[in-house]
């Protein structure tokens, strides 16, 4: 069973170890392709895929190859194994995806140790940048996307919140980030309460906010079965009706699961950086890329243009290469990238080297018979906060 | 906070009749068949799927996409018995459980190929919607209609295997199946029969919980620690002793949820634990 | 001389039941004593209050001169009482020589040892198969205790009893099951034990009974009917009665 | 002495040398895949210390990953606060393990099957709840990264190929096993398969059959524990999914797979579970658990008696070692 591999790693060690510029670049996608979050690899590598159908796959001359690799779910060991296979074996020359936090932590030593430039397509956790030199984050952070949202709440008399957010790590960073910049403003916490990762019944949860009588509910949970069991139990408690109104990032109306959430996400406000419904001739192009890439219905959402513009960017870094591979300038380049990308003007921070952008303040409606999250108001040029914090404070 | 006591005894007891909803199916092959199926979060999937399927593309009633969901599920299970899982009946427990596995791993892969990998929509008829006032407690109407099942089911399973003949063909078909074939049971008809009820509930209890619970492909991992936990608590077997173990479950963990949110994940895991030391043989012993 | 094992108005119910009352019972050293009694007397009920299976609802229980009512299973074992079952209990995994030699083991109190190895206490394997060679196992030292023969297995069940070293053996009917012509051969084995251990077995068939038993304890709904020789049980018409009567009418 | 009084003696077979030679072997023949053999290796020794608990004492757990999770965020946490030297690392994690599993056995070891998995499946995800409330010292849901581990011996650095990794991981599994392999020829080993068998005529010979029980659990505790800390010093890395739910079904799954009650069934089913599992992604990395699933499926139905039985039969006729059911 183990033969074939070894054969190839055999092949691999008399191969010539430089690159002629007829191979292609190859890039290492590891992503959750399976288990609960496999829609994560899915939106990914789609989006990823949708910018190569629409810029096509050859970039200064070499072909564009993406070596596909599951990490099976929350699974650091096996993503770090991955990275190390990808870059000692299949000689990759990026690292990319990387849906979970801990997934793109445990990676981390890897490409400095091998010295692999790693773009990070969703991973939103503030620290995961600062764990490399050789990481690029092409996605978001999540207090970038909530704390916007505290300060559009404080400025629209909205004064009373309660919040209710997973009880996890980004959930902790989300609640912080929003109590932080949501008192600081002038607004007041009239509860607060975390919920169980797995939690199949939100009712208890979402009563208790009802019976502390606040003006707007601020809500983080992960998107998918936790943020329909979030919604359902919203409707039913008659939240709307009694003029309580759901703010919060943009996680609980993702796109990906809106429409199977229907009619009680109507009103919803929330804040993030990627509307599907983003009006722009680049998010036009994107969405009719991915659409042709995954032939499904299923729509993009904020991790396929997350998977998009870290393809872009990769792109972007090669043509200014001229196709010659080189780690340290490749660093260089990414932390000047700077582009208009189907959710807006991005660039990176040359000295985090995260993502700076806008970020958007959202309301679900429906067109056309479509569930949508229609921006109308927006925060420009959005620097991740905990890395600001920390400068001002090292200043 | 004592004047919410009414409406969190309510959810209570509302979530508890769904852990039985989603539980029942498992506790009628695990029970009366001595067969640890871990496959049943797939019928239960199956269920789902198909009630999904039955009210969107092609517009049926709620009320019918049960019917459909049992019918679809136990259909399933009726052929997979047939083909494999008759095979398994005198094997080790431990056998049981790889097997199981194994058909879970694969529905999994299977649903992920057919519906793809993101959660299903689910469209509830507007009668099901919204809450009403019940002796001055605001109750949700489909937590209502979900209780109002569960009387129905577990009473009408608690007759039929208590009090009918083929109940008392089970019975005897999983206390001694060689006399009960001595007495012309015909015990491989009575394990099909129970089977296919079994998946069937399971279809059902899926159809009926995807609307607090969502659904997509990993539906049958999810949920399994909370299938094997109302089953094991309440005693493989007893229809009766499930439909407890599922309230006390239900009452409690909504009470700690609700009164004591800081120790909300622990509450349900460390009242399982402290039950089972309690009544190690389940809530009730199995029905005799 | 102290008796071998007393004891002193033991009882045991199960909710209403009194399945044992106010028992009052004494095993001489050395004895080959029968309890007999018709079905669902509480002979086997005893047996377990006598090892510690079942704790008793009141009552005491002496083993030579020491209270051991509240003594746990295996204590009990470790002083010398050790007992065999109605329904074969084996191990079904284990082979002959294993099952003997584990309990000798378990009697020396060096089976909780990770010190040595098994297959080098040569000591305890040759006393094993000394044991095995008295019941005649020989030729089934090696196989898997589950491949026997139901007679063989009832040997087994001795030879594991015996690997004890008890100065009580409690047997539970120790030829249930066995073709006629095989369970003289496993008294024979019982009989041939030496005096230093004293016998206590319940048995149904009386022929074997009144063959190798020098007394005999009658119980009858949970209380001791007669005691006495077999020649007295025998001529005693309440015996008769209640279980000898019952026993001829069946035959 | 006759062939009939034979007892199942210590000494190593020519197939176990052989297997284990070939476990060095890897080192040169696969130098590329040497990330997964090391956690191959993990993952069996794990699945050994299970087979101490399940095959030989015959105690079902769904909550083995309590102990490995313990043993990988003790070595974590202490390499993380300047504790980076991984033999001691190691020692500590075992420790710790075995503390945790002594505790906890009294709550595990009650009941019927049926109670006890589900009882030490409770304890697990009890302790999964406490690591991820306890993000201070655990990193929570994102994980336990800036482990420094010190170099093996002050010597030899943990490398991207994992060569260290691998040889190291090999030699402590190694050990660790002769260790089980030792349990299990040894008087107290005879008397958990005693325990299996019967617990009932256990106690009828004299046996404190609870009081086994504990020690074994205790032990087979220090060994997952072992294994965790192996885990999370070559990974660098502890995530909360050390004390997951899947972690503890997987393990089952891999023990049944290679055989429960014979100590190489854990590295066998470990090495067919992950090696399939790997492959099978690298082909298709979305639907590769339905041809996972199907493997189960077809062990369990065409080899009697799962992959065990065949086993058996093909380790019977190598002599590797014998298994009784």
């Amino acid at each position: 069973m183990k033969l074939a591999p070894a054969i190839a790693s055999l092949a691999v060690l008399f191969a010539a170890p430089a690159a002629f510029p007829a191979d292609p670049i190859k890039i290492g996608l590891i992503a959750e392709f399976s288990g609960p979050f496999a829609a994560y690899g899915r939106q990914i590598g789609t989006g990823m895929k949708a910018w190569l159908k629409e810029h096509g796959d050859t970039v200064a001359g070499r072909k564009i190859e993406i070596i596909e690799r599951d990490t099976t779910g929350p699974s650091p060991e096996v993503a770090k194994r991955l990275a190390q296979d990808l870059i000692t074996t299949d000689k990759v020359d990026f690292l990319a995806g990387f849906g979970l936090s801990p997934n793109a932590l445990a990676v981390a030593a890897v490409a400095t140790q091998g010295k692999t430039p790693m773009v990070i397509m969703n991973a939103a956790t503030s620290i995961i940048t600062t764990k490399s030199p050789y990481i690029v984050r092409l996605s978001m952070t999540l207090p970038q996307v909530t704390e916007p949202m505290a300060l559009w709440a404080a400025k629209n008399k909205i004064k009373k919140v309660y919040s209710i957010v997973s009880d996890f790590a980004p959930g902790i960073d989300a609640e912080s980030a929003f109590q932080k910049a949501f008192t600081a403003h002038g607004g007041e916490i009239v509860g607060s309460v975390r919920v169980p990762l797995k939690n199949p019944d939100f009712a208890p949860y979402v009563q208790r906010a009802k019976d502390a009588k606040p003006e707007a509910v601020f809500i983080f949970i992960p998107a998918g079965e936790q943020s329909v069991g979030f919604v359902k139990a919203f409707a039913e408690r008659g939240l709307r009706q009694a003029g309580i109104q759901v703010i919060g990032p943009g996680d609980v109306t993702d796109d990906d699961v809106l429409e199977a959430m229907g009619e009680p996400t109507l009103g919803m406000i929330t804040t993030h950086h990627y509307s599907f419904a983003h009006d722009s001739p680049q998010n036009e192009a994107f969405r009719k890329a991915y659409a042709s890439v995954s032939g499904a219905k299923q729509r993009p959402n904020f991790m396929a243009v997350g998977g998009y513009d870290g393809m872009a960017a990769i792109a972007a870094v090669v043509t200014k290469l001229g196709g010659k591979m080189d780690a340290e300038k490749a660093m260089e380049i990414f932390k000047t990238y700077k582009t208009e990308s189907p959710r807006g003007p991005i660039e990176i921070d040359p000295q985090t080297r995260d993502i700076v952008q806008s970020v958007y303040v959202r309301k679900v409606e429906k067109k056309g018979g479509q569930y949508l999250n229609v921006e109308f108001d927006r925060f420009p040029h959005v620097k991740d906060p905990v890395k600001e914090a920390t400068k001002e404070a090292a200043k | 906070m004592l004047s919410a006591l009414p409406g969190v005894l309510f959810d209570g007891v509302a979530y508890g009749s769904l852990l039985f909803l989603i539980s029942i199916g498992l506790s009628v092959t695990l029970g009366l068949m001595n067969f640890i199926n871990l496959a049943h979060g797939a019928f239960a999937m199956v269920g789902g799927y198909a009630c999904v399927v039955a009210t969107l593309r092609y517009g049926l009633p709620f009320g019918v996409a049960l019917v459909v969901a049992f019918a679809v599920a136990a259909i399933a299970g009726g052929v997979l018995e047939r083909v494999l899982y008759r095979r398994l009946y005198g094997r080790s427990p431990l056998d049981q459980v790889l097997f199981t596995i194994g058909l879970t791993f694969m529905s999994i892969a299977a649903a992920t190929w057919v519906f793809g990998s993101g959660q299903q929509p689910v469209r509830l008829p507007d009668t099901l919607l919204g809450q009403t006032r019940i002796l001055g407690v605001d109750v949700g109407i489909y937590r209502l209609f979900l209780i109002a099942i569960v009387f129905a089911l577990a009473s009408g399973l608690a007759l039929l295997v208590t009090r009918t003949r083929f109940g008392a063909r089970i019975r005897a078909s999983v206390d001694d199946a060689r006399t009960a074939a001595g007495l012309g049971i015909d015990v491989e008809r009575v394990f099909s029969v129970t089977f296919t009820l079994g998946s069937g509930l399971a279809g059902l209890g899926g159809a009926l919980g995807i609307d607090v619970l969502g659904l997509d492909p990993t539906f049958p991992l999810k949920y399994m620690v909370y299938f094997l936990l109302v089953v094991v608590v309440g005693g493989a077997g007893t229809i009766v002793g499930t439909l407890c173990a599922a309230m006390v479950l239900g009452i409690f963990d909504v009470a700690g949820k609700y009164y004591v949110p800081w120790a909300g994940a622990f509450v349900i895991y460390a009242l399982m634990v402290a039950l089972l030391l309690l009544f190690p043989r389940g809530l009730l012993r199995r029905i005799r | 001389m102290t008796a071998a094992l007393r004891t002193q108005g033991l009882s045991r119910s199960f909710g209403a039941l009194k399945a044992v009352r106010e028992v009052s019972f004494t095993l001489e050293p050395g004895a080959r004593h029968a309890l007999i009694g018709p079905n669902g007397a509480g002979k086997t009920t005893f047996v377990n209050l006598l090892t510690g299976a079942l704790p008793p609802s009141s009552g005491a229980v002496y083993l030579g001169a020491d209270e051991i009512t509240g003594l746990a299973q295996h204590e009990r074992v470790k002083r010398g009482m050790t007992r065999t079952f109605q329904i074969t209990t084996l191990f079904p995994g284990l082979t002959v020589l294993e099952s003997v030699v584990l309990a000798i083991f378990e009697r020396k109190g060096i089976a909780a040892s990770l010190q040595t190895r098994v297959a080098n206490r040569t000591a305890e394997i040759h006393e094993a198969i000394h044991i095995i060679r008295e019941l005649r196992l020989e030729r089934d030292a090696g196989s898997v205790t589950r491949s026997l023969p139901y007679g063989k297995q009832r040997l087994v069940e001795i030879a594991v009893a015996l690997a004890t070293r008890p100065r009580i053996l409690l047997l539970d009917e120790p030829a249930a099951g066995i073709p006629a012509a095989e369970s003289g051969e496993v008294f024979g084995v019982i009989a041939a034990l030496p005096r230093e251990v004293s016998v206590l077995f319940i048995e149904h068939d009386m022929d074997l009974v009144f063959r190798f038993a020098e007394r005999i304890t009658v119980l009858a709904q949970g209380s001791i009917l007669a005691e006495g020789t077999p020649q007295e049980i025998g001529a005693d018409p309440r015996v008769r009665e209640v279980y000898l009567g019952d026993e001829a009418a069946r035959g | 002495m006759s062939v009939a009084f034979s007892l199942p003696d210590a000494r190593w077979r020519a197939a176990e040398i052989a297997f284990w030679i070939a476990t060095g072997l890897v080192f040169f023949v696969f130098p590329s895949h040497l990330v997964l053999a090391s956690q191959v290796l993990i993952t069996g020794l794990f699945a050994v210390s299970l087979d101490l608990v399940l095959g030989y004492a015959g105690i079902v757990s769904l909550g083995h990953a309590a102990m490995f999770g313990t043993g990988a965020y003790v070595a974590g946490i202490l390499a993380r606060n300047g504790w980076g030297e991984p033999l001691s690392g190691l020692f500590a994690a075992g420790l710790a393990a075995a503390a945790v599993a002594f505790v906890t056995s009294f709550l595990a070891l009650r009941g019927e099957d049926l109670t006890r998995l589900m009882v030490t499946l409770g304890i697990s995800l009890l302790l999964y709840e406490a690591a991820n409330q306890a993000g201070v010292w655990t990193g929570g849901v994102d994980g336990l990264s800036d482990m420094q581990v010190r170099d093996l011996f002050g010597v030899f650095p943990f490398d991207i190929r994992g060569r260290t990794a691998y040889l190291y991981t090999l030699a402590v599994v190694f050990l660790v096993f002769c260790a089980a392999r030792r349990v299990v020829h040894s008087p107290f080993g005879l008397s958990l398969r005693g325990i299996r068998e019967s617990p009932r005529r256990m106690a009828a010979i004299g046996s404190p059959v609870q009081r086994r029980l504990v020690v074994v659990y205790t032990l087979a505790g220090a060994m997952a524990g072992i294994a965790g800390a192996l885990l999370a010093q070559t990974t660098q890395f502890v995530g909360l999914e050390v004390l997951g739910f899947s972690r503890s079904a997987d393990l089952l799954i891999m023990l049944v797979l290679g055989g429960a009650g014979w100590l190489y069934g854990g590295l066998v089913g470990a090495a067919l579970f992950l090696v399939a599992q790997s492959l099978l992604s690298r082909l298709n990395p979305v639907y590769w658990e339905f041809w996972l699933g199907l493997l189960i499926v077809l062990v369990v139905l065409l080899a009697r008696g799962g992959i065990n039985g065949a086993l058996t039969r093909v380790s019977a006729r190598l002599g590797l070692a014998r298994r009784q059911a």
